[in-house]
């Protein structure tokens, strides 16, 4: 099916970020000598150029992509050989199909706009041009992790992306917070490449390959199949480890919330709309290997549901506003991850889209905000905001509708369709269907939470803060209202039939469209008495969604916890803002234990047990040779007594043969 | 029993003492006396051995043993002298500056 | 075999001449002796290149073979030889010395320069000589040659405890290399036997069959393959070294010169894995097979031990040393996992160490330099001050940690890969090692480059990288990332050699 | 009947003539020696002119007479073959060598002129040994080797090491002697006859009675004591160190290579020899002899401070690998090939080393220490390799002729199935270089201490160990000749 | 057929010998040495080495006890302090072992004599064959100046040597 096309405009998508990250890096220090002296626009205009760039070229592939759900006219570009010996063999093959195309649009896309956002945001730091190159970077391995036609090469852009967060998030690195921060992502997320590693070495034991087209058809060929199902399970638990990092589910979800000490753009394209919906896109591609083992498909489906609630619930409680996006990003994330374990891997890619549009919205807005708020992060001090920034109230609104699944906007369809298939599906599970609701109704109520304490109610800004306030320029709101849009209209690509039907709108656009590559499973229910079910879903979570958004902005107008309403759960309430104290947890059972073990076998093993018993030797040495001296006592009469000794020994040996 | 045999047992005896000599006594006078009767106890014996059967390759050595133990002596006591001169003493306990 | 080509020879007797000129050089010349080694390793590197493009890479036999009757009443002969295992270690050696010369020189003036320099040509020249012998007793006298000049380094120019360290290098390679000094005896004398007259060429000698059963332990041990192979081993881990005989490096390092790191790390531990898969391996594969789990596990250990070990330094340059334990590590496992795509995986990360732990030991040399400590907690927020020795401080961590895309990744990749193919559990361990070093790498960049600027130290006035630096860091920069990303050209010409090695290997090893 | 058939009065064949010629010259040069020695002022030199024209001379006619045919005199009392010869024009050198080292050596120490013609009295002995195959004139030889040399060690008159270590030697020499004597006559009294080859024959012929054993104890007892090893080196490093350093060097040179070899020819003679039954003793009886001296030997010179001390336990653990070349011996002198290159190279490296050594040594002083040499490599940086290059050697370290020798020791012992031995050998050779590398370490990276030892400027030990240093990695980095000339005497 | 005379001598010169070892005074124990030598001498005479004999007497006897009573009276040496520096259990310990040597030795030479003296190497010069030759002075004499000319000749060296040494060690002036 995937026939090869010898068309280079995937390289050329690929590359001319890394060609963008090259002259941000390289040719601006050398043009401008220094590296902090690369002004703003001529990096951001640079980098924005390129990413815009490999968007345009994406655009034209993607159209030449376009075609009906039957087939999947995927191209496949196999630029180099880059390992080739001793039996392993990785081209450096490039793929494009509907799954990776759409994540293209989505990653230059997005990207585009970010880097837009970028250089205003970005204009009064130093070292701007480091930070555009980091981005050019990232789109790099983002573009190469969605594109490789290979595990090896999706690994590669894997731990690149996984770099370039580390680069990003300390961008600023001169404070130790940040720096922490970073280093905090690239070490979680290596514990789960190491996941994905053994994964794939697991992989390449059962199939002697680690291409995609390669994984793919053999799972066609029955016997195969029948082979590695049994290790399938394995496979899929080790590479969804890795998922789990990339991803930030639980355990592995610890390094995203103190990722937010990056700057806030780079939350936005990296921990909201493309590097951590990494995961995601991993299992929708192999999800063929994913069907083979039920009981991975349902650790996916339970770490993601109890990810999300427990993301949820911490969010609720945040007062920092980017704290709160991040958990709400992590508990969005699990929704996707649950529908990938009940086996909706369209619905996930649909809603990785659509959380792609608000999440970027709702972070750049919040950028906007503390942009405008010179700085300050903690709603407890902003509110009121509404007639200070017009434009990013409009946008962020539209961008909380739609998370919280308020109809008609994007998020609603592909929550609901999530919720849905739930329940639906044939591995749908009932009490994961009520957990989902839940988190809906949470989403819900800490998005309206958020816009409350930002945008209404009582105004407590400090005075120079209220004195510097003002609305972003253009450059920064353009961005917004292109998200707005997207948010807003996205989720009409996959409205569901009950609706589709009345809106003479061709129902489950994007899943008919992404078939081929990622097969949809047949909705039992939905032969029979299908509209009232699907009815009862959607109107239940809406209802819920308003409910519970309008809830949280008006009671949040007037207080900021929700101790001050129950006072009662004030202890929850401290566990919550706490989050669970899971970051001590890990401190006392990972972190600490780690140091100690360094510390013990470097101060006492390598000193004492090696390093002990090589000197030993030598004291030994010494010490024998200063017993031995004593025998020369320089008197004539003991080496007389020696020989004698000698001659006896002499005679012994001779009579020890003769008698 | 016979002279061979009993020449033989007094060389034998004589070797024995003298190596108790050089040994035992602790001035370097009676060393080199325990040597020379250690060069003797031997040349008995090789006479002895030869003489009893019927060669003389025995006795011609003799000849030069003899003459060597001369010699020796001689170098032994001059090194006696100088012995006695840099330690003002011929024992040999006195003479143990080189040890260890 | 008659020799067609002394190319080898000059390779290996060119820094001898340069060292015999440094000697003699008139005093005048004493300012430009730095030139002098420069010129000298650099001509070694175009006799690399010219190697390099005169070695067949389609053929997997020893080519440029040289021949010169030595001792032949011993069956002892001066044969050289090169073939694709040999290539890249020699190439690796031609390019990092003048690196190592252009990065790590000392600004201040040196004491009895002469002698320093001609120590290096020596250094070289027994390296180049351990990597091209080909025969036995040729290997075994380069093999003891490299310890006289590295021995003078560290205990002339090195640091405060330089002479405990120096002689403790000496002795302890030396345990190791003399009960190897008796197996070749038996060897040899065993080719006697074998073949009618003594020969110590180690093609023939791979020739012989030794006697092993492998049916229980009292017959392992009484099969002679066995113990020539723990006496070949012996001396070869403790070289690399391997876990629990690795105190010798930590040591050595710390009190070496700059220079002297660089080579410790970059070529002279590659000696111990190249003994390895040259001679103790394939010689006694039943019996390396036999103790291949053994290995693996002291290799994993030591991955993991010297990752442990390297996180709680606060010295950087020990630092370095225990993660070159660690990394050494990979290739034990790889050697001994028997697996084509884990062996080729070991050659590529010999390379790859010798370029990450050199690159890292030249910036422990900058920064040393420049503050005169090596103390991790006195360094910080270095990053805004000298930004392109950060540049390069990261792209070696990056290497060191084998980022996909940087070197290390070439290497280490398939050791795990095909490793796992035989031990998944030992490898999931090995694993573990991926994590540490990340994070000690990561730990030591911060501690130097991140963070807040340091208090105990003026930074302000610290100056970047300068010319020599920048160049010697940019080669290397090219080498981390050209063989990330294009490893075939670069290991491209090895590959007919590795394909039958391997497969030569494993009918010999009996392994199923 | 008549004695003068019985004693048939031959005359000598010209070719006899010639092999003897080497001893008429040699004897006559230290005569003359003797006698231009008086001479007031320039004694010495002449002496040293006369000795060493004499020898230069005796060396060319030995080598031009190389490969002549062989001779024996009077039932093997002199047996001038390729192989002796060798040995003697090796010998010769060594006295050559040791001759220069003295030169000016002597005027430091206040030795008078008279030792060069006893260093050619006891060379003269040497030869005599080695050439001989006769027990008692064996004996003689030996006397006649270790007569000059008590006076030699003693010859330091006003020091009281030298003339202590003097009396140490004269006794314990003595004592050996004797024991050598006594069991020749306890051979003769067996066998009937002091030639060895017809001993052996007896011997093979008929089952040897226990006297014959116990002679062969003693014998080898006496050699045993001349070689110093283990329970019978008590003398060595006192007389090493307490005589002065030429002679140290001549004694660890010439007396232990002649030993040996008289050692070596004996125990083929009458030891290795597969007709005879019942030497198992001797085998394991040396084996336990070589280990024990490996060990001790070592095992002490790690503990000392003084130079000449330090190498004469290092010359006890290299008698033990001696050893350990002896045992492999058969009957016939093809295995002797190792042993011989060994001690030739051993000898090079131990005299170039004494010879360093007396250039910084001041009159009369007990021995050199570690302390006084401490960083005098950056100030005397040629005389300091020299040093480390026969240190080198003696560990056996590559580039050095030590490394060719011990590879041939170890690798002939390794053919005889010795492994055991060698791997102690080897074992205890890290110990060893332990303690040279120290000395290394010393001389180029220790700073240097307050009595740091001067140089005394000395023209014949510098030349002497210039020359030998030269020799060591030539044959170090070439061997091929000198093996294959070993070879072709050696046959 | 044990001759008496050869009994005697043999007894009191091994008395002689544990005397020399034993006794105090030097000149004793040289005296003692002069009277083990002599007694030799006169066991040579009685198995028939006269020309043995002789050269003992004069050499031994005469030039060598000479030598040594003089030098102990040039360094007034006859008063010597205690004999042996020795534990006494050391020295019991030493002469055990040197016994025990001897006994081995006389067991040898016992079973020598025994078992295999009967079938040993005879040589021509039995004492009738000696006497017809004209003696043993002749005969010896014939022998050392034909099959004995090296060791002869190079004995000469050994004397220079002992000459030569002896002048320069125990001479006075030191240059």
């Amino acid at each position: 099916m995937a026939e090869t096309m010898n068309s280079s405009l995937p390289l050329l998508i690929l590359l001319s970020p890394l060609i963008g990250f090259f002259i941000n890096g390289v040719i601006m220090p050398l043009v401008y000598r220094g590296f902090a002296k690369t002004p703003a626009n001529t990096a951001g205009g640079i980098a924005t150029f390129f990413i815009g760039l490999s968007f345009v070229m994406a655009l034209i592939v993607f159209v030449t992509l376009k075609g009906d759900s039957s087939h999947d006219p995927s191209l496949v570009i196999n630029c180099f050989e880059w390992f080739n010996f001793g039996g392993l063999n990785i081209p450096f093959e490039l793929r494009i199909d509907k799954l990776s195309g759409l994540l293209v649009m989505i990653i230059t896309g997005i990207g585009t706009l970010i880097h837009l956002y970028s250089i205003s945001y970005m204009h009064e730091e130093e070292c701007v041009g480091r930070y555009f190159s980091y981005l050019n970077l990232f789109c790099f391995n983002m573009l190469l992790l969605v594109m490789g036609n290979n595990l090896a090469l999706l690994f590669f852009g894997w731990e690149g992306v996984g770099l370039c967060s580390y680069l990003l998030i300390g961008f600023w690195y001169s404070d130790t917070e940040k720096a922490n921060a970073g280093k905090k992502a690239f070490i979680v997320n290596r514990i789960g490449d190491l996941g994905f590693l053994i994964g794939m070495f697991l992989l390449f034991r059962e199939l002697g390959t680690l291409s995609l087209t390669g994984i793919s058809e053999l799972l066609h060929n029955p016997e195969v199949v029948a082979r590695i199902t049994p290790s399938a399970t394995l496979i899929c638990l080790s590479l969804f480890v890795g998922a789990t990092g990339k991803s930030a589910q639980l355990p592995l979800y610890v390094w995203l919330p103190d990722a937010m000490s990056g700057p806030t753009p780079v939350s936005a394209l990296i921990h909201a709309a493309t590097m951590v919906t990494a995961g995601v896109y991993m299992i929708a591609r192999l999800n063929p290997l994913f069907e083979l083992s039920p009981v991975a498909l349902s650790v996916v489906a339970h770490v993601g549901a109890i990810t999300a609630l427990f993301a949820g619930t911490i969010a609720i409680a945040q007062t920092d506003i980017k704290k709160v996006l991040a958990y709400s990003t992590v508990s969005q994330l699990g929704f996707m991850f649950l529908a990938c374990g009940v086996g909706a891997y369209q619905t996930a890619v649909f809603h990785l889209m659509t959380h792609a549009f608000f999440k970027a919205l709702l972070f750049l807005g919040s950028g906007s905000v503390i942009h405008a708020c010179s700085g300050e992060q903690d709603m407890t001090k902003m509110g009121n905001l509404k007639k200070y920034l017009p434009h990013t109230h409009l946008t962020m609104l539209i961008g909380s509708l739609a998370i919280s699944g308020i109809p008609f906007f994007s998020g609603f369809f592909s929550k609901d369709e999530i919720l849905y298939s739930a329940i639906a599906l044939p591995n749908g599970i009932s009490y994961l269907f009520i957990i989902g609701v839940l988190t809906a109704a949470l989403t819900a109520l800490y998005t309206g939470r958020m816009m409350a304490l930002t945008f209404y109610g009582t105004e407590r800004l400090s005075h120079d803060v209220k004195h510097h306030l003002h609305e972003s320029p253009a450059l920064m709101t353009f961005p917004l209202y292109v998200l707005a849009f997207l948010a807003a209209a996205g989720g009409f690509l996959g409205v569901p039939h009950l609706l589709g039907d009345y809106l003479g709108h061709m129902p489950h656009f994007l899943s008919h469209w992404l078939d081929p590559v990622v097969p949809t499973k047949h909705m039992p229910l939905m032969a029979v008495k299908l509209p009232l079910h699907e009815a009862v879903v959607m109107i239940g979570s809406s209802v819920i969604a308003i409910v519970s958004y309008f809830a949280g902005v008006k009671l949040f107008s007037k207080v900021m916890f929700i101790t001050d309403l129950i006072p009662g759960i004030a202890p929850l309430q401290k566990l919550l803002s706490n989050k669970y104290y899971v970051d001590e947890l890990y401190d006392k059972i990972v972190v600490t234990p780690v140091r100690k073990i360094a510390e013990f076998s470097s101060g006492i093993v390598d000193k004492y047990v090696f390093d002990g018993a090589v000197n030993g030797v030598g004291r030994g040495v010494k010490w024998v040779s200063s017993g031995l001296r004593v025998i020369q006592t320089g008197d004539i009469q003991t080496y007389g007594i020696m020989m004698m000794l000698g001659i006896l020994l002499t005679i012994f040996f001779i009579f020890k043969v003769f008698i | 029993m016979t002279n061979d045999l009993l020449v033989q047992y007094l060389a034998a005896f004589l070797f024995i003492m003298g190596t108790l000599v050089v040994i035992l006594r602790r001035d370097t006078i009676m060393v080199l006396m325990g040597i020379e009767l250690l060069l003797n106890a031997a040349n008995l014996s090789l006479v002895g051995f030869s003489n009893s059967s019927h060669m003389i390759e025995g006795q011609m050595q003799v000849f030069f043993v003899i003459t060597i133990a001369a010699a020796e002596s001689a170098i032994g006591l001059s090194i006696l002298v100088n012995l006695y001169r840099n330690f003002g003493s011929i024992k040999t306990e006195m003479a143990t500056t080189l040890k260890g | 075999m008659d020799s067609t080509s002394t190319i080898l020879s000059w390779i290996i007797f060119t820094p001898l001449i340069f060292a015999l000129l440094a000697l003699v050089s008139p005093s005048f010349m004493e300012t430009r002796l730095r030139t002098l080694t420069l010129i000298q390793t650099l001509v070694s590197a175009v006799l690399g290149i010219i190697l390099y493009l005169q070695f067949d890479g389609a053929s997997a036999q020893m080519q440029l073979v040289q021949f010169v009757p030595w001792l032949p009443d011993w069956g002892i002969n001066y044969r050289l030889g090169i073939d694709g295992i040999s290539l890249p270690l020699v190439m690796l050696t031609a390019f990092i010395s003048p690196l190592a010369i252009l990065g790590t020189w000392p600004h201040g003036e040196l004491k009895k320069e002469k002698f320093f320099v001609a120590l290096i040509m020596a250094l070289q020249a027994g390296m180049y000589g351990t990597f091209l012998a080909t025969d036995m007793f040729l290997f075994y006298f380069f093999w003891e040659v490299v310890l006289i000049p590295m021995f003078f380094m560290i205990g002339i120019w090195g640091g405060k405890d330089r002479i405990y360290a120096t002689v403790k290098f000496f002795l302890y390679t030396m345990v190791g290399s003399l009960l190897m000094l008796v197996a070749i005896f038996w060897l040899i004398h065993s080719s006697t036997e074998f073949f009618g007259q003594p020969t110590a060429s180690l093609a023939q000698l791979s020739e012989m069959k030794f006697a092993f059963d492998g049916s229980s332990l009292s017959s392992v041990f009484s099969s002679p393959q066995t113990y020539l192979f723990l006496a070949f081993a012996l001396a070869f881990v403790i070289k690399v070294p391997m876990v629990p005989f690795h105190t010798w490096l930590p040591d050595a390092h710390v009190q070496a010169p700059t220079v002297g790191s660089v080579f410790l790390a970059a070529v002279l531990l590659k000696l111990g894995t190249y003994g390895l898969m040259r001679i103790a391996i394939p010689m006694f594969p039943q019996a390396a097979y036999y103790f291949s789990t053994m290995f693996i596990i002291l290799g994993v250990i030591g991955i993991i031990y010297g990752a442990f070990c390297a996180l709680s330094q606060t010295d950087f340059k020990k630092l370095v040393a225990y993660s070159s334990v660690s990394h050494m590590g990979y290739i034990m496992v790889g050697l001994f996992s028997f697996q084509k795509v884990a062996i080729a995986g070991s050659l590529y990360q010999m390379i790859n160490h010798g370029i990450s732990a050199g690159g890292l030991f030249m910036i422990v040399g900058f920064l040393y330099e420049r503050l005169h400590t090596r103390n991790l907690n006195e360094f910080g927020g270095l990053a805004k001050i000298v930004p392109l020795m950060a540049i390069g401080f990261m792209i070696v961590t990056l290497s060191s940690v084998a980022l996909p895309g940087s070197n290390g990744f070439v290497g280490e990749f398939p050791i795990l890969l095909g490793a796992f193919q035989v031990h998944p559990m030992l490898v999931l361990f090995a694993g573990t090692g991926v994590i540490l070093g990340a994070i000690y790498a990561l730990k030591a960049y911060q501690m130097v480059m991140l963070g807040p600027q340091t208090t105990s130290h003026d930074v302000s006035h610290l100056h970047d990288l300068d010319g020599k630096e920048i160049t010697a860091m940019v080669v290397l920069a090219l080498f981390v990332f050209g063989i990330g990303f294009f490893p075939k050209t670069f290991f491209g010409k090895s590959d007919a050699t590795l394909e039958n090695y391997g497969t030569t290997l494993i009918e010999k090893s009996g392994n199923p | 009947m008549n004695l003068l058939e019985i004693f048939p009065l031959t005359s000598l064949t010209s070719d006899e003539l010639f092999s003897l010629f080497p001893f008429f010259v040699l004897s006559f040069g230290a005569v003359v020696a003797l006698l231009v020695g008086t001479h007031k002022t320039k004694g010495r030199g002449f002496a040293f002119l006369a000795s060493f024209g004499c020898l230069f001379y005796s060396m060319i006619v030995g080598a031009a007479k190389l490969f002549a045919n062989d001779i024996n005199l009077l039932h093997g009392t002199l047996e001038m073959n390729s192989y002796s010869r060798s040995l003697n024009l090796i010998l010769m050198l060594i006295s050559m060598i040791s001759i220069v080292v003295t030169y000016g050596q002597d005027k430091k120490e206040g030795l008078l002129p008279e030792v060069y013609s006893l260093i050619l009295f006891a060379t003269v002995g040497m030869m005599l040994m080695v050439s001989t195959s006769h027990l008692l004139f064996m004996f003689i030889a030996l006397e006649i080797m270790s007569l000059p040399i008590y006076v030699l060690v003693a010859m330091r008159r006003t020091s009281r090491f030298s003339s202590e270590a003097g009396m140490k030697y004269f006794i314990l020499g003595g004592l050996s002697s004797a024991f050598l004597l006594y069991g020749g006559a306890l051979i003769f009294g067996a066998t009937g006859s002091f030639d060895l080859l017809t001993i052996s024959n007896r011997v093979a012929e008929t089952q040897p009675s226990l006297i014959y054993y116990i002679g062969l104890g003693l014998i080898t007892v006496a050699m045993l004591f001349k070689v110093g090893a283990f329970p019978f080196h008590g003398w060595l490093p006192d007389v090493y160190q307490g005589a002065a350093t030429n002679v140290t060097g001549f004694m660890s040179a010439g007396v232990k290579l002649t030993a040996f070899m008289a050692f070596a020819k004996i125990s083929q003679h009458l030891v290795y020899n597969e007709t005879v039954a019942g030497l198992h003793w001797f085998h394991s009886f040396i084996w336990f002899i070589a280990a024990a001296s490996m060990i001790y030997g070592n095992f002490v010179a790690i503990s000392q401070t003084g130079l000449k001390r330090m190498l004469s336990y290092s010359t006890i653990a290299h008698t033990g690998y001696l050893l350990l070349g002896l045992m492999v011996l058969r009957r016939g002198v093809e295995d002797s090939r190792a042993l011989i290159l060994y001690l030739f190279f051993y000898a090079l490296a131990n005299l170039g080393a004494f010879a360093v050594i007396s250039v910084f040594e001041e009159k009369n002083q007990k021995d050199l220490t570690l302390d006084q040499i401490a960083g005098i490599g950056s100030k005397h940086p040629i005389l300091s390799t020299l040093f480390t290059i026969f240190l080198l050697s003696m560990a056996g370290i590559p580039l050095t002729s030590g490394f060719i020798g011990k590879y041939g020791l170890f690798s002939t012992a390794v053919n005889a199935g010795e492994i055991p031995l060698v791997v102690i050998a080897v074992l205890t050779s890290v110990v060893s270089v332990y303690y040279y590398l120290r000395v290394i370490v010393y001389l180029f990276m220790k700073e240097p201490t307050s009595e740091m030892a001067t140089y005394q400027r000395l023209k014949g030990p510098t030349i002497a160990a210039l020359i030998s240093a030269l020799a060591t990695l030539e044959f170090g980095l070439f061997p091929k000749a000198i093996i294959s000339f070993v070879r072709m005497f050696a046959r | 057929m044990l001759s008496p005379v050869i009994v005697i001598l043999a007894s009191i010169s091994a008395i002689l010998a544990v005397m020399m070892l034993v006794s105090k005074n030097a000149v004793t124990s040289a005296l003692a040495l002069l009277g083990i030598l002599i007694m030799t001498a006169g066991i040579y005479g009685l198995i028939g080495e006269h020309l043995v004999a002789t050269i003992q007497l004069v050499v031994y006897a005469g030039a060598i006890m000479v030598l040594f009573v003089f030098s102990i009276m040039l360094l007034n040496l006859n008063k010597l302090e205690p004999a042996f520096g020795l534990k006494p259990m050391v020295f019991m310990g030493v002469t055990a072992v040197g016994l025990l040597i001897g006994g081995v030795l006389m067991k040898a030479l016992y079973s020598h004599f025994t078992i295999h003296h009967a079938n040993r190497v005879m040589g021509p010069f039995s004492q009738e064959n000696v006497k017809s030759l004209g003696g043993n002075s002749k005969v010896l004499s014939f022998a050392l100046f034909s099959q004995y000319y090296i060791s002869f000749e190079v004995i000469s060296l050994a004397l220079l040597t002992a000459l030569v040494g002896a002048v320069v060690l125990a001479k006075r002036k030191i240059d």
